[in-house]
């Protein structure tokens, strides 16, 4: 049965579970990156979230939902490098100050998450929608659930709406020019291939989905 | 993949551990930091140039650390910028009292992550100025040349800096001297073959037998265009000829030169570069005052090559022609 | 074969005046010779050292042409011995009333044409003496070192021997000292990949992936065993137990150490290479006064290094210490 | 029909025949030298054969057989470089002293060359038979030719059979272990490849046999 609400070790374990995800698909994400990039942001991610996987744990078990996003944002910023690095970690701990106080997520509370997680992209980034990065996807993932009244719908129906809000938009950055970052030069030689970045948030969502819907099941990878 | 590595995630580290090892007269590691300094770091009233950017382009950058140049240099791993705390804990070691000039290629990750260290510098009182490196011309049009990539001209810029800042320019100082030689100094590479990045094992890019990607970046990014591979005459002539289009000042002028390995390249056939962009400098009346040829920003074990021209003016020439003691560059 | 070259048939020679166009400060080319010399040689008085042998091992020969090391230098088509001609017409060129020493890798073409010009430079008057070198442990058993191939170890020799010229040794002394330079280094190599002769555009040799050739020779020649590429650190220690077991002597003493590269193997690789071969002279005693890391004596672009280690004594220490200035090797 | 005497004028053509040959032979040659040399014996016999062709081409069409063979060994010695370039100079330059004044080269003569050939490699390179050098190949020729009696054979039947020795004793060398020159280390490493120089040399007696016997249809090559 689906988690209606998660609460801190609950998100710890989830955070686990992602990064799990993300070191299955580093390869993929290499590959995305090879073709207009660096090939490397699979193996960023990794990396990231492996800091993110180690500082978890070091955590006093009772540290609350708002401080673990915090020391999420600050391990994985400062253990990544790259541009991923200070937009993820940045963007993690944006997630935190927004939840400062909450005990567990539900759907409005994964509403304000996906909000500030937007708002701080933007803002470290220096970016807009339609740039062709990791911004788009969020984008998409807030945008969907603004538009479908989330606040009043199941955790688990919500993670899935933005998951898959998020995988669309990030399938739709194959088809735009890329502004910034290293393949800003490139023009229309980068169109076919999804931005790397908006990939991998696509990614984080759909494994926050699964876990959502079968936790148990996953109980003992911490 | 043929690598003489250990472990693909230490790569970066190892090797900045075997060049503080091999060059003791020079520079010193930074604990917890996978940064270089300057062995007498810091200078006290000297301006800090501080470089850095992701690792894989050995020598650059911290094998320009020394006297007369870096004083510190940050590596990421392989492609990657390192994140903020090391960058504030190197800028650290090399702060004088005269502030810290970032010095590094203009890419998403390294403006972010430096930036951010400059925050973080800030708040603990030490004045930094940055000068993002924007010489490679087929990175984007004239028009919007701040968004530009640094490639090999790095080596130029931080060479003027570091001679400034030897002379006991101030911080504003050091950064207008870095700055100017940015403004003068473009690059346009080529790239024969891909390199491979030790963690993901497998080449970034293909390139079919006979064709070369002209442009490409030090990372692999696609460049302009992909062509048929031609002789060594006519590469060097359109990569000159590409220069002298965006700076045509360039012309009839003084000028430093560096024929750059991508990393796979034989040293003989950067020679053989050299020769056909002298003989077309030469023709469009430029004056060659300094010549360099080797690996100087390389990517990995990318074959290829590119051209970085610095247009000389009565500033910049000393300050490209003053001393250097680093592990890469000794120049008397 | 993806190459930088104009004519296949032309590299050696073209690569050699690019060399000269890019470095006028050091040296220049002889006419009708393939040859390099410092720029004000003949020095009166002066005992001349001409290096040599084929190309392709870029910046080895030419580019340690200049002040404090050797003063001229004959290049042969890529992987063959320069014919006694141009040897001769060098050997003139540098000759400043004191004799020639020529210094070279021992190979069969090398001493055929060399001690054939130095037949002819006999006729005509000019005193020369030889030195093969001969430093390649995996090339024959100790018992036989006379036999041995020349590799990277040739740059301690040619350092050697230029630093004694320029400080005025007779013929005799500097061909003692660079005898003296020679007996006391040893190297040993691993490699990768194969190069490629322009003029062939075949790979010389396969490895397979995963391979890895021990001992092979600077022109592919085959090594003394294949084995499965292993770590960073388990090769450094191989190929410096295999040196320390040819020179016990070495342990406990003061030595200077050479990590090259072969021409495509990135410089972070070798950086990696030399941390581990660092540790292990440390476990052993030895004390390292001088390290050199990077493409010193290459082979095109074959994947895989060598480490030369030279053991030093007193006589040594001052010589190798001495300043250079070359287009390879500025020394303070 | 065969010749049965070179003249001046026939032993230049000869030799760019030759050359030809060598040429055409470059890739294997190379290959037979990568197996435990460097890989470049095909490279430099073709380009000292063609310092020969073109030294010939400057020389005054009067030049006698000895100058011609002089000027060729000089022209190799000169425009080659490397072992070979030393050992087959020296050679050819000594059949032109063991040939001096003579007119026309017949089976005596050809004997002549053969066996100064045979001297001047030995002294050069300083190599016996079974050294496993070019030298297998020419003294496999050279007695061969003492062996039969060869001075009252026809000049083809006597190229013929020194062609079959050499060809033959280069085969043996790859049986041999290499003493001298770059592979002396390899040991047993280098056994079943035949020598690139003593093959060469087959090559090369195979080649004059060739064109001893239709020597004018190659009469316009020079
Ligand atoms: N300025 C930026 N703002 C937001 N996201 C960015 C920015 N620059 C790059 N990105 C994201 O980072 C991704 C690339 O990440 P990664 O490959 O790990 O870093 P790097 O580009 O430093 O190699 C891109 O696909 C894009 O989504
Ligand atoms: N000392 C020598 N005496 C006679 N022949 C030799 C000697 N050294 C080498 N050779 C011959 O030269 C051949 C190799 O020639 P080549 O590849 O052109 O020269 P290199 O060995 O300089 O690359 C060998 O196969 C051998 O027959
Ligand atoms: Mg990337
Ligand atoms: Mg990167
Ligand atoms: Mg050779
Ligand atoms: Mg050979």
């Amino acid at each position: 049965m689906a988690l209606q609400a998660i609460d801190a070790r609950r998100l710890s374990q989830m955070l686990v579970f992602v990064a799990g995800e993300i070191a299955r698909r580093e390869a993929e994400l290499n590959a995305l990156d090879a073709a207009a990039g660096d090939g490397d942001h699979g193996i960023t991610m990794r990396i990231g979230f492996e800091a993110i996987r180690e500082r978890l744990g070091q955590l006093d078990p009772a540290t609350p939902v708002d401080a673990i996003l915090r020391e999420s944002g600050n391990a994985f910023l400062g253990g990544t490098g790259g541009a991923i690095g200070v937009v993820m970690g940045k963007m993690l701990m944006a997630g935190g100050k927004a939840l400062q106080g909450v005990q567990e997520i539900r759907a409005p509370e994964f509403l304000l998450l996906l909000n500030s997680w937007e708002t701080s992209v933007s803002a470290t980034g220096k970016v807009k929608p339609g740039d062709r990065t990791i911004l788009d996807a969020i984008h998409g993932a807030a945008s969907a659930l603004t538009a479908s009244d989330a606040t009043k719908k199941d955790l688990d129906v919500v993670v899935d709406l933005s998951a898959a809000a998020a995988q669309e938009a990030a399938r739709s950055t194959a088809d735009m020019l890329c502004r910034v970052g290293r393949a800003s030069r490139l023009g229309t030689r980068v169109l076919g291939h999804p931005d790397p970045g908006a990939t991998s948030f696509a990614i984080m969502l759909r494994a926050m989905h699964d876990w959502i819907t079968s936790p148990t099941a996953l109980d003992t990878q911490l | 993949m043929k690598k003489l590595i250990n472990d693909p995630r230490k790569v970066a580290a190892e090797a900045l551990e075997g060049l503080a090892l091999a060059y003791p007269q020079y520079l010193r590691l930074v604990p917890n930091a996978q940064a270089v300094v300057r062995k007498d770091a810091p200078v006290a009233g000297k301006v800090g140039v501080l470089s850095g950017g992701g690792s894989g382009h050995e020598p650059m950058f911290a094998g320009f650390v020394g006297a007369g140049m870096a004083d510190g240099s940050v590596a990421g791993n392989i492609f990657a910028s390192p994140p903020p705390q090391p960058i504030v804990t190197a800028a650290k070691a090399i702060h004088g009292g005269a502030g810290v000039l970032f010095l590094y290629g203009n890419y998403s990750g390294d403006v972010l992550n430096f930036d951010m260290a400059a925050e973080m510098l800030e708040e603990e009182g030490i004045r930094t100025s940055t000068v993002r490196i924007t010489d490679d011309v087929a990175s984007a049009p004239p028009e919007r040349h701040e968004e530009r990539r640094g490639i090999a001209g790095d080596f130029f810029v931080i060479k003027v800096a570091g001679a400034c800042a030897a002379r006991e320019g101030s911080l504003a100082e050091v950064t207008a001297a870095a700055e100017e030689a940015n403004r003068h100094t473009r690059s346009m590479g080529v790239a024969l073959s891909s390199c491979i990045i030790p963690a993901s094992g497998t080449p970034i890019f293909d390139l079919a037998e006979g064709d070369m990607e002209v442009g490409m970046g030090l990372h692999g990014e696609p460049g302009v265009e992909r062509a048929r591979l031609k002789s060594a005459n006519e590469v060097a002539e359109e990569l000159v000829r590409r220069i002298l289009e965006d700076m045509p000042e360039l012309a009839n002028g003084d000028a430093a030169i560096l024929v750059n390995g991508l990393g796979a390249t034989p040293l003989a056939e950067l020679f053989i570069v050299f020769r056909a962009a002298h003989a077309m400098l030469v023709r469009h009346g430029v004056t060659i005052r300094h010549s360099y040829v080797g690996n100087y920003a390389t990517s990995l074990e990318m074959a290829g090559c590119s051209i970085s021209l610095l247009r000389l003016n009565e500033r910049l020439k000393p300050w490209l022609a003053a001393p250097a003691q680093t592990p890469a560059l000794v120049q008397i």
